[in-house]
């Protein structure tokens, strides 16, 4: 990028959003979702017939419930930190808690969806395609938990952390998002 | 040395470095066996020489790692050990009971000693690695206890650094895990699945917490760089280390039994097992290259370089090359893995606890901060000695493997196991002579203790 | 309220939409829609980095290394699935 | 530096990761013993097959032979044996009572362990129901 101002083109890591340490686990995150879509694409291109007979099955209705949700989040998060930088806390607060509000409704479609698919008998073993995507799924849905809480933290001990802190929680529930946006057209359009 | 409590740690590196002595022993004449087949047959069958081997490899870098807490422990938390009794009593217990259980090996049939030790009443013997008899693992796991109380009060007394309570948590964490040695279901498969919560989350998970602790602490030493830098490295490499070692577990679940999704995990997983090792290197370099003094313990140096190089080689590279799961299907259990497992456990955990004792070990026999010019050469040219002959014997078990895997395991006419044997005789010669070096390595190792001069200075 | 942040998240969802659309109905067949939503993720990427990170213009290495990242990605995932 | 990348915040990855990740893995562990009913076999777990495993362990078979791919490389593998001998346990017994008690001059062999009957019978029996295991179709032939 070249028209960075100067002092970023000295020092790009002065200018990272967050905590170093936390972009060095999203990188290692992204690669193991990275990793992943790889295997998953793999057995795709191997296992054509059934990996579509049971993408089929999915509901991309509720996938795309929840792209939005996640985008709202994300959108939410991002704002909730411009407020606190503005010192503005009621918005700060309350805009943290829709964020929540918005990844519950994910965590509520996905379970919903779960549960429609084991009654129907699908589960974590058996089909290939549906192993997979409750591996990768359920992995995802464990890093939003994780996502939910790390922000409910935030929320807590926002004098505690600053800036910072927000901004290094703030990146991580974005990298969860960004990992949602490149699973649903894999695992449900494609 | 800064409190005289340390020095307990004197007599487990010393019965460390005997018992080393010890494993390489056995490893040159298991080297042998498998050339010469005949050799020391009945007295000494293959399966009772291995288990000297990998036994007294456990048992000595657990002296190893003991040693260095004892030593470490007191200098973080800037106080006197709680109890250097009990820390010399324990030593001669385990010393003891390590010692009369080699002699049990040695001297009985293996089912002898499993009946002369009430293995029937709770049977935990004959499993990989955990061979030692039910009331050895007890005496392990008072041991430890005995160890952990003499260290968390010493820790719970004093300065609370980074660097100990890591340590703490990884030794702690050795202690827990083996407690899933005296699980022993009855069902092979379930047996399997948490025989690997001791091996795997042993090797690639808490004692890479000691690990690091360890290289971070001499790095601190002999460097001096700033500690809050070296303490944010070893909080993240442990990070990585756990976050993929954990579930990493998943590539020891691919043909035993457990459910396909093992499959994916474990490659995703363990793919990613490098990573930490990886960081571990950079560390050691990048600490290094910014010291703000020249420490004149060189050698100390070198073998905290030379343990982040070899751990990524070792663990990192070679532990990859296998651990995807298309992969592992044709190599699974065949000479690959030995030599994973041989460069692996030398550039970690052996050459870790080297460099802990080539730091500490002077400052104990009273010098100021190093051995003589001439004792530390000496020292070196061991280093390379063994780290050349260990790199060697992993590249000829590699070549082994590989072409074991691919007479065995593929092509249309695969072949017996013992006939694929024969054909790879060259690679066991030539290993054999590797190991025969790593010997000459080691008792030049022990020669530099006795080289005396003037200590060396920057 | 930052308005260039509503601004970005109206034109996200908005294109979320388009692309569910065009992949689900047919409009313009199912690749076209598949490659609307991975060009939203990669756009998304950057935007980690500095639209959602208020605005503040990031390193470009960093930068740089998350979007070329994301790319790399998706065109192996591309380039298993239809060569 | 300091601002960038702190030390509260690398520790709080490591705690906060580590837990998250040993909740997954004691997840999965309970998922695994759920569904591994179906894959060993378990009904089949005869008195005989448990005393099988009891002489595979207390003759310390592991520290020559690999079982399921596990343990030494020294000797043949022996989760798939069962098979490889025709799928007779007369075959397996007739092998362990024929080891020569000196040895094979230059050669590996096998000890001779002087089990009983009822040991020969039970360990065959283990072998047979550890050969099957669904294993995913490990080892790839019968060679092992």
């Amino acid at each position: 990028m070249p028209n960075t101002s100067s002092v970023a083109a000295e020092n790009p890591m002065t200018k990272l959003p967050g905590d170093l340490a936390m972009w060095v686990i999203i990188l290692a995150e992204l690669s193991v979702f990275a990793i992943l879509f790889l295997v998953f694409a793999v057995q795709f291109s191997l296992n054509e017939e059934l990996f579509k007979q049971g993408q089929a099955l999915l509901d991309t209705r509720a996938g795309l419930i929840i792209t939005l949700a996640l985008l709202s989040a994300s959108y939410f998060v991002a704002q909730a930190v411009a407020f606190f930088e503005r010192n503005q806390p009621k918005y700060f607060a309350l805009f943290l808690l829709a964020a929540c509000a918005s990844a519950l409704v994910y965590v509520v479609v996905k379970l919903a969806e779960y549960n429609h698919l084991v009654e129907a008998g699908f589960g974590l073993s058996g089909n290939k395609f549906f192993t997979y995507y409750f591996l990768i799924t359920g992995f995802h849905l464990l890093h939003v938990l994780l996502g939910m809480g790390i922000l409910i933290f935030v929320l807590f001990k926002r004098r505690h952390i600053g800036l910072h802190g927000l901004n290094t929680a703030a990146s991580y529930w974005h990298m969860v998002d960004l990992v949602w946006l490149v699973l649903f057209p894999i695992l449900y359009l494609l | 040395m800064k409190f005289e409590s340390q020095s307990v740690a004197k007599p487990y590196f010393i019965a460390a470095i005997g018992l080393f002595v010890g494993q390489i022993l056995f490893g040159v004449i298991l080297g042998l066996q498998y050339v010469m087949g005949d050799f020391l047959f009945p007295e000494i069958p293959f399966n009772v020489a291995r288990m000297v081997h990998t036994n007294l490899l456990i048992v000595w870098l657990l002296f190893g790692f003991m040693g260095s807490a004892y030593y470490l422990i007191p200098e973080e938390s800037e106080t006197e050990l709680h109890s250097p009794k009990l820390a010399l009593l324990l030593f001669w217990v385990f010393l003891v009971a390590g010692a009369l259980t080699i002699v049990g090996y040695l001297s009985v049939p293996y089912a002898t000693l499993a009946k002369i030790t009430g293995n029937d009443l709770l049977p935990t013997m004959g499993r990989e690695f955990l061979e030692m008899p039910t009331i050895t693992k007890v005496g392990v796991v008072i041991v430890a206890l005995g160890f952990l109380y003499n260290l968390g009060m010493t820790f719970l007394k004093g300065r609370k650094t980074v660097i100990s309570s890591v340590l703490m948590l990884g030794l702690i964490g050795l202690a827990v895990m083996f407690l899933f040695s005296f699980y022993n279901p009855e069902n092979l498969v379930r047996d399997k699945f948490y025989w690997w919560w001791v091996v795997h989350l042993w090797v690639e998970g808490v004692w890479e917490l000691i690990m690091g602790a360890l290289l971070a602490f001499v790095l601190i030493k002999t460097t001096g760089v700033d500690r809050e830098v070296i303490e944010k490295w070893l909080y993240l490499i442990i990070a990585m280390a756990l976050i993929t070692g954990i579930i990493g577990t998943g590539h020891h679940y691919f043909w035993i039994g457990t459910p396909e999704y093992w499959l994916v995990l474990g490659s995703v997983f363990s793919a990613l097992e490098p990573v930490p090792f990886f960081m571990m290197t950079l560390f050691a370099f990048n600490m290094v290259n910014k010291r703000r003094r020249d420490h004149p313990n060189k050698v100390a140096v070198l073998w905290a370089m030379g343990t982040g190089v070899m751990a990524f080689l070792g663990a990192g590279v070679w532990g990859f090359m296998h651990t995807l799961s298309p992969i592992n299907y044709v190599t699974h259990g065949t000479q690959l893995t030995a030599a994973h497992g041989h460069m692996a456990f030398y550039g970690a955990y052996v050459m870790v606890v080297l460099c802990m004792i080539s730091y500490t070990m002077p400052l104990m026999r009273g010098r100021a901060a190093a051995n003589s010019n001439l004792s530390q050469v000496v020292e070196m040219w061991s280093f390379w000695l063994m780290t050349v002959s260990m790199v060697f014997i992993t590249l000829f078990l590699t070549a082994a493997g590989i072409v074991q895997s691919y007479l065995q395991r593929m092509g249309d006419s695969p072949l017996p196991f013992m006939v694929v044997q024969e054909k790879i005789e060259i690679f066991y010669w030539m290993r054999e002579v590797a190991g025969l070096v790593f010997l000459i390595g080691l008792v030049v190792y022990i020669v530099s203790f006795f080289v005396k001069g003037e200590e060396a200075t920057v | 309220m930052k308005v260039s942040l509503l601004i970005v998240w109206v034109l996200l969802l908005a294109f979320t939409l388009a692309g569910f659309f065009i992949a689900e109905k047919g409009v313009m067949g199912q690749r076209v829609g598949w490659i609307c939503i991975l060009l939203l993720a990669s756009a998304k990427a950057q935007l980690l980095c500095d639209f959602f990170m208020s605005l503040r213009p990031v390193g470009g290495y960093w930068r740089l290394l998350l979007g070329a990242y994301g790319w790399v990605v998706f065109l192996l995932v591309a380039v298993i699935l239809y060569v | 530096m300091n601002e960038i990348f702190t030390k509260s915040m690398a520790r709080n990855i490591f705690y906060g990761g580590s837990l998250f990740f040993i909740l997954v893995f004691l997840g999965l562990t309970f998922h695994t013993e759920k569904t591994l009913p179906e894959r060993d076999h378990r009904e089949n777990i005869t008195e005989e097959v448990v005393l099988g495993k009891l002489v595979w362990e207390e003759n310390n078979c592991i520290g020559c032979h690999t079982l399921l791919g596990e343990g030494a490389y020294f000797a043949p593998e022996l989760g798939n044996v069962y098979k490889r001998f025709g799928n007779s346990k007369e075959a397996i017994k007739g092998f362990i009572q024929s080891r020569p008690k000196e040895g094979i001059p230059g050669r590996r062999s096998m000890p001779q362990f002087d089990l009983s009957d009822e040991e020969l019978d039970a360990i065959a029996e283990f072998l047979k129901w550890t050969s099957e295991i669904n294993t995913n179709d490990w080892p790839p032939n019968i060679q092992g």
